[in-house]
C-alpha cells in the first residue's frame, strides 16, 4: 500500500478549492524546521502548494477546529482526519457540536505519527533536518552529523498502542479504510491497577505534581468542547488557575478526566501536548477500560448517536462497591 | 578565576549547601529540571531544563497575605517567614537575561517585595553553552551564550568546571569555595568562547532579526492582517507564558480555607479568556486579539517601555512545548517578512 | 529596605456611611478603624477595595482629596464584589489599598482655565472629586460648566448634592439631562452629546469627560465637531486590574497601563493607543 | 479530625430528600445512635452529587464521604440514582486507581423506612474510615493550618 505523502494531499487540498467542493481546508502547515507543524486553515490554492504538508510530524488532531471553523459563514471546510481524528469527529457529530453539512471530510489512512521528542532523545540536539521514507527517519544534526533511525523506535506512545486504523467517518477516502486493530492499549492501565495503594498513589502524585495548570489538556481535547469550562467559570467554585495546592492537581485532572468519560475517543491528544509529559491518557483509559468491564465494550466515536454509557443505565448495573474491586483486581 | 575538576564538583556542591539550598539542573525521566540538591544527586548534560529558572524568584503560587474575619471585622496577616539563602546552579544565559526583563517589572516602583526578598536571598551560578540546539536563537537579542553572566558565571569543559566572580554576591560566595578549587587563567576558556561563536554563526535561527521590532512599532504592527492567520489554530492554552522564563503576568486570587481568607497570587496567561474579563465586558475578546496581546507584549510593548529591550531571550521554550508549534519566532518571520513592508 | 509600603498588603477600612444614590448606586464612606482616612490622594486617583474571599477591584474615589476626614466611593452594582457592598451594612470592615493612577492635572494644567465637565450616569462618580477639588480652589480656575445626564431622574448620582450645592454655586453652571422625559422632570431631556452641542460651549474650555464608553465616544466626536482640540478634553478608563501597579499586565492597551500610566487621560494620548478599549 | 486528641472521623453524608434522608429522620425518631461527626447533607435527589462535591468535601477535612438515595427502582425522579449508580462506580474506581483509600468512600441505599440501616451503616462506615486514620491524600494543606 502506498503511503500518503505531503504531494497527494496537497494535490487534493488544490482540487477541492479549485473545483469548489469547499471554500476552505484545514490541515498542516510547515514550520521552521521540519517537525515543527502547525494546523492550519488555507484559503487558496496558491497558499496550498507553498506551505502545505504532511507527513509523520502531523500529529494533530483537526476535528475540533471544525466546532470554530464552520461557525464562520456559509462555505464549506474540508479536512484532513486520520482514522484516531475520525473517532473524534463522530463523537463531536454525536454531540451535535458542527454542522456536518458544512464539512468535506477527508480520511487518510495512518500507520503511526512520530514523536519528536523520541527523536531527539536517540539523535540528540541540535536537529537541523529530519525526514522519513516510511521506514526509516534520517536526522542531521549539527553536532553528530547524520544519523539514520528506525521510524519504529521514534513513533508516539499513542501510535504504538493505537486501537483502530480504521476511518469510521468520511466523505472521500485517500489510502485504504484501514481496520480496528488488537492493541495493548491497556496494559499501563492494568499495570498500574496491579499496583499497591501506596504505589499508585505515589505513582499518581509524582505525575500530578509536574502539573502546571497551562490547560493545553483540555483545550486541545476534542470531546471539551464546552463553551464555557467549569474550570473557567468563577461561579463554579471549581475556577482555580494554578495547582496552589497538591489536592488541586488532583482534582483538576480527576474531574477533566470525568468530564470526557464515556466521550473520550482515546486520541491521546492529551498526553501529546502536555509539556510536563504526564501521561494523562492513563486517567481517561482507566475509565475506557472501566466502562468496558462494568457495561459492556463501547468505544466512543465509533458511531454517530450512540448513547454514552453514562447518560445510560441498565436496572442491572454493578454497584459502586462491587465496581471498585472490579475495577482493581480485573486483571489480578 | 577559579577552578575544580569535573570529578570534585560534588564537593562544590556540599560547600555551598552547607550554608544554603542548592538547586541544579538534574536529569528526570521527561529531561533536566532544577532539583534540591542532595548528596549522589548528578548535575544533567541537558542543554537546558523544561522549566525556566524564573519559578525561583516567581513561583507558579504564593501567599501574599491572609485574612481572619469575626463579624463585621478583619484581620489582616503578613504571613511570610524569614527567607532562606539559596543557589541556583547552572543557569544559562538566556534565563540569566530574563532576571533582568523580570527586574523591570518587580523591582520598578512600586516595588515587589515578594520577588525583591526572593532576588536577595538568592544566588546565580550560570553556565556557558556550548552545545545549543537548533531552537535557541538567544543572539537575536544580543545574548551572547558563552558569556552568561549573573553572580557567577560557569564553563564546563571536558574535565573540569571554572568559575568566574560577577558581583559581590559572587565573589563572596566563591571566597568560600576557595578550599575546593584551584586558581585558574582566565584564558582557559577561550578556546570554549570561540567554538561557541562558531556554532552560534551556524545554528538555523541565526538569521533571525528583531530590528524590525521594538520601540514605537505599535500602529505598525497592531492592525496587520496576519494575527488572524497566525492565531487561527491557537487552542488558548498557557504553555506558552507558563514554561517562558519572562512571562510575569499574574492573577491574584481568594481561597476560603474555611479558618480564614489566603490570598495568594498565581501565575496567569494572557492567552485566556478570562485574562482581562471585568463584570461588563472583555477588552479582549478574541483569541486572535489575545494572541495579538502576547507577542506585540514581547516585541513592541516591553520594548516600549524599558528603552528598546525585548522581553524574549530566546530560549526556545515555546519552540519546543507549543501543543500547535506556533511561536514567536513564526510571528517574527511573518510579521517581519517582506510581504508586510 | 523592610519599611517600604507593601505595595499589595491592604489596610483596614471601615464603612461608616452608606448613602443609596439611585437604585443601583450607592456611596460608601470609608475611614480607618481608628478613624482616619486612609491615606492622602489627588482628584481622579483610585484605590482598591476588597472583601476577603468575595474579590478585590479598582474604584475611584469619589470624594475630593480637600475632604480630610475621610474618603467616599460611589459604586453602581455590577459584579460580585460591589453585589457584596451593596448587602453590606454601616460598620463591616473592608481591605483598602491605593492611592493608584494618575490623578488629573489639577494644579498645572487645569490652572487658569475654564472647565467643562461633562458625566453620564455613574461617570460622575470620578468627577466629582474633581468638580468639589475645584470648587473648594474656586479663585484657581476661571468658570466651571458641568453637563451631567442619566436615564432617569432616579439615576442621577448625588442629585442631593448637585440641587443643595453645585446648583446653588453662583461660580458654576450646572446643566443636567435625563434621557426620556419623565413626570416631576422639567429640566432638559436628551442624551448628554446633543446637550453638549446644543449648549455650544465657547471651544477655549478644558473638557473632563467620563461615563459610558458610548457616550465618551459621541461626546469627543461632538466637541471635536464644534471646534475642541484633542488636547483640550481628558477622560478616565477603566479596564480589569489585579494589582494596580501595573505589574500583572492586564490592563495595559498597547504599551499603556492603565492602572499605573492612567486612568486619566488626555484624548490625544488616547489616539496614539491601540484601538483595544 | 482530632477531637481532645483522639482521632475521629468527619463523615460527610449526602443523603437523598425523598428516601435516605427519611430515613436518617426515622433514625433520630427511634433514637438509633450513630456518629455525631457524620454530617448530614440533604440533596435532591442522589444523582444531584457532582463529582466535584465529593473531592470538595475531602480538601475541606472529611475522612470519608458517603452518598445514600433512594434504591435502585425507587427513585423518587425515575432513574437519578441508576445514573448515581454509574458515575460513582467509575469515580470511585478512578480514585481507587489513584491510590486513594477505597474504604473512604461509599453508596448505599437507604429507604425512608430503613432508620436501622441508616444507624447501622454509618456506625460501620465510620469505622472502617477510623480504622485508615485521617485523610491525608486527598487533603488541602491551606485548609488545616
Amino acid at each position: 500500500m502506498q503511503k500518503i505523502n505531503s504531494t497527494m494531499l496537497i494535490e487534493k487540498a488544490a482540487q477541492l478549492l479549485e473545483n469548489g467542493t469547499a471554500d476552505r481546508v484545514l490541515g498542516w502547515k510547515k514550520g521552521e524546521f521540519d517537525y515543527d507543524i502547525t494546523p492550519a486553515v488555507f484559503n487558496s490554492v496558491d497558499q496550498i502548494k507553498k506551505e502545505f504538508v504532511f507527513g509523520d510530524f502531523c500529529g494533530a488532531n483537526l476535528s475540533k477546529y471544525l466546532v470554530k471553523e464552520t461557525r464562520k459563514g456559509d462555505g464549506k471546510v474540508a479536512v484532513f482526519l486520520k482514522p484516531c481524528d475520525t473517532y473524534s469527529f463522530n463523537q463531536l457529530l454525536t454531540e451535535k457540536r458542527f454542522d456536518r453539512e458544512k464539512v468535506y471530510a477527508v480520511g487518510i489512512s495512518c500507520e503511526g505519527m512520530a514523536d519528536i521528542f523520541k527523536v531527539k532523545q536517540i539523535a540528540g540536539d541540535g536537529i537541523v533536518s529530519v525526514s522519513s521514507d516510511g521506514e526509516n527517519v534520517k536526522v542531521e544534526t549539527l553536532y553528530d552529523g547524520e544519523k539514520t533511525i528506525k521510524l519504529s523506535d521514534v513513533i508516539a506512545e499513542r501510535c504504538i498502542n493505537c486501537k483502530s486504523r480504521k476511518c469510521v467517518a468520511y466523505d472521500e477516502l485517500m489510502g485504504e479504510e484501514g481496520e480496528i486493530i488488537d492493541s495493548d492499549r491497556f496494559d499501563m492501565v492494568s499495570k498500574i491497577e496491579s499496583m499497591s495503594e501506596d504505589e499508585r498513589f505515589g505513582f499518581w502524585q509524582n505525575e500530578l505534581s509536574k502539573c502546571i495548570r497551562c490547560n493545553a489538556c483540555r483545550n486541545v481535547c476534542p470531546a471539551c468542547t464546552c463553551e464555557k469550562c467549569v474550570f473557567d467559570n468563577p461561579d463554579s467554585c471549581a475556577q482555580n488557575k494554578a495547582p496552589a495546592d497538591s489536592f488541586e492537581e488532583k482534582m483538576f485532572h480527576i474531574i477533566r478526566a470525568f468530564h470526557v468519560a464515556g466521550r473520550c475517543t482515546d486520541c491521546g491528544e492529551c498526553s501529546r501536548v502536555c509539556p510536563q509529559n504526564i501521561p494523562l491518557h492513563l486517567l481517561n483509559r482507566k475509565f475506557i477500560k472501566d466502562i468496558d468491564t462494568f457495561y459492556g465494550e463501547y468505544q466512543a466515536g465509533a458511531q454517530v448517536g450512540s448513547r454514552a454509557p453514562l447518560v445510560d443505565y441498565t436496572e442491572g448495573d454493578i454497584e459502586p462497591g462491587e465496581a471498585v474491586m472490579k475495577g482493581e483486581s480485573e486483571n489480578a | 578565576m577559579r577552578k575544580c575538576s569535573l570529578q570534585n564538583l560534588e564537593t562544590v556542591f556540599e560547600k555551598i549547601s552547607e550554608s544554603m539550598t542548592l538547586y541544579i539542573p538534574a536529569d528526570t525521566k521527561d529531561g533536566a529540571d532544577f532539583t534540591k540538591w542532595t548528596k549522589g544527586v548528578q548535575m544533567s548534560q541537558a542543554l537546558n531544563t523544561n522549566r525556566s529558572a524564573k519559578d525561583f524568584f516567581f513561583p507558579q503560587t504564593e501567599d501574599l497575605v491572609e485574612f481572619k474575619t469575626e463579624g463585621k471585622n478583619i484581620e489582616v496577616i503578613d504571613t511570610r517567614k524569614e527567607s532562606e539563602d539559596f543557589a541556583v546552579f547552572g543557569v544559562r544565559a538566556c534565563d540569566v537575561k530574563s532576571f533582568d526583563i523580570l527586574d523591570r517589572v518587580f523591582l520598578t516602583e512600586p516595588y515587589d517585595s515578594y520577588y525583591a526578598t526572593r532576588r536577595e536571598h538568592g544566588v546565580i551560578f550560570s553556565l556557558a553553552c556550548t552545545r545549543p540546539a537548533e531552537t535557541c536563537f538567544c543572539g537575536t537579542f544580543g545574548i551572547n551564550p558563552a558569556e552568561p553572566g549573573a553572580d557567577v558565571s560557569m564553563w564546563k569543559t571536558d574535565s573540569e568546571m571554572f568559575f568566574e566572580a560577577n558581583t559581590e554576591k559572587g565573589k563572596e560566595i566563591l571566597k568560600k569555595l576557595e578550599s575546593v578549587t584551584q586558581s585558574a587563567d582566565a584564558s582557559d576558556v577561550d578556546g570554549q568562547k570561540k567554538k561557541t561563536g562558531e556554532i552560534m554563526k551556524k545554528l538555523p535561527l541565526s538569521d533571525l532579526s528583531a530590528e524590525k521590532f521594538g520601540k514605537g512599532m505599535t500602529s505598525k504592527y497592531f492592525d496587520s492582517p496576519k494575527w488572524r492567520e497566525l492565531s487561527a489554530t491557537c487552542i488558548g492554552c498557557g504553555t506558552c507564558t507558563f514554561v517562558c522564563p519572562t512571562c510575569q503576568c499574574y492573577d491574584i486570587k481568594d481561597f476560603n480555607s474555611g479558618k480564614g481568607v489566603i490570598r495568594y497570587r498565581c501565575w496567569d496567561s494572557c492567552m485566556y479568556s478570562d485574562f482581562t474579563k471585568m463584570a461588563h465586558g472583555n477588552s479582549r475578546n478574541s483569541q486572535t486579539e489575545r494572541f495579538r496581546q502576547r507577542f506585540m507584549h514581547k516585541l513592541v510593548y516591553y520594548p516600549d517601555n524599558n528603552d528598546g529591550m525585548f522581553s524574549c531571550v530566546g530560549c526556545g521554550r515555546c519552540l519546543n512545548k507549543c501543543p500547535i508549534s506556533m511561536n514567536i519566532v513564526k510571528v517574527m518571520k511573518t510579521l517581519g517578512g517582506e510581504d508586510n513592508e | 529596605m523592610n519599611n517600604r509600603k507593601e505595595a499589595l498588603i491592604p489596610a483596614v477600612g471601615v464603612i461608616t456611611d452608606i448613602r443609596i444614590d439611585t437604585p443601583d448606586v450607592k456611596t460608601f464612606r470609608v475611614v480607618t478603624p481608628d478613624g482616619k482616612k486612609a491615606f492622602e490622594h489627588k482628584p481622579g486617583q483610585c484605590a482598591m477595595l476588597s472583601i476577603p474571599g468575595v474579590g478585590e477591584a479598582m474604584f475611584s474615589i469619589t470624594s475630593s482629596p480637600t475632604n480630610t476626614e475621610f474618603m467616599e466611593f460611589s459604586i453602581k452594582k455590577c459584579g460580585c464584589v460591589t453585589e457584596w457592598l451593596h448587602q453590606a451594612e454601616v460598620g463591616q470592615q473592608i481591605t483598602i489599598r491605593g492611592p493608584y493612577g494618575n490623578p488629573f492635572p489639577v494644579d498645572d494644567v487645569f490652572a487658569g482655565k475654564d472647565l467643562l465637565f461633562i458625566a453620564g450616569g455613574i461617570g460622575l462618580a470620578p468627577l466629582r472629586s474633581v468638580i468639589n477639588y475645584c470648587r473648594h480652589y474656586k479663585d484657581r480656575y476661571g468658570k466651571i460648566d458641568i453637563v451631567y445626564g442619566s436615564r432617569s431622574k432616579e439615576d442621577l448620582v448625588d442629585y442631593k448634592e448637585i440641587i443643595d450645592e453645585w446648583v446653588v454655586d453662583p461660580d458654576i453652571n450646572v446643566h443636567l439631562t435625563i434621557d426620556r422625559e419623565q413626570e416631576g422632570w422639567d429640566g432638559h431631556v436628551g442624551f448628554v452629546p446633543n446637550y453638549v452641542k446644543e449648549l455650544g460651549f465657547d471651544t477655549g474650555k478644558t473638557a473632563i469627560v467620563c461615563g459610558p464608553p458610548i457616550m465618551i465616544k459621541f461626546t469627543l466626536d461632538g466637541l471635536c465637531s464644534v471646534g475642541f482640540d484633542k488636547k483640550q478634553i481628558y477622560t478616565t478608563m477603566e479596564l480589569r486590574m489585579k494589582c494596580g501597579i501595573g505589574k500583572c499586565g492586564r490592563c495595559n492597551i498597547g504599551s499603556k497601563y492603565v492602572c499605573k500610566d492612567g486612568p486619566v487621560f488626555r484624548c490625544d494620548e488616547l489616539d496614539e493607543l491601540p484601538d483595544e478599549y | 479530625m482530632q477531637i481532645n486528641g483522639e482521632f475521629k472521623p468527619l463523615i460527610v453524608a449526602f443523603c437523598c430528600n425523598w428516601c435516605s434522608y427519611a430515613g436518617a429522620d426515622l433514625a433520630g425518631n427511634n433514637r438509633l445512635a450513630y456518629p455525631e461527626n457524620v454530617k448530614i447533607i440533604k440533596v435532591p435527589c442522589s444523582c444531584r452529587v457532582n463529582p466535584m462535591f465529593i473531592l470538595r468535601a475531602f480538601q475541606r477535612g472529611a475522612d470519608g464521604v458517603i452518598i445514600c438515595g433512594c434504591h435502585p427502582g425507587d427513585c423518587h425522579y425515575t432513574s437519578g440514582n441508576y445514573y448515581t449508580r454509574r458515575r460513582m462506580s467509575l469515580l470511585f474506581s478512578m480514585l481507587n486507581f489513584l491510590g486513594i483509600e477505597k474504604e473512604r468512600t461509599r453508596v448505599e441505599w437507604v429507604s425512608a423506612a430503613e432508620g436501622a440501616k441508616f444507624a447501622a451503616t454509618m456506625n460501620e462506615f465510620t469505622e472502617a474510615v477510623a480504622a485508615l486514620g485521617e485523610n491525608k491524600r486527598l487533603e488541602d494543606l491551606r485548609c488545616k493550618r
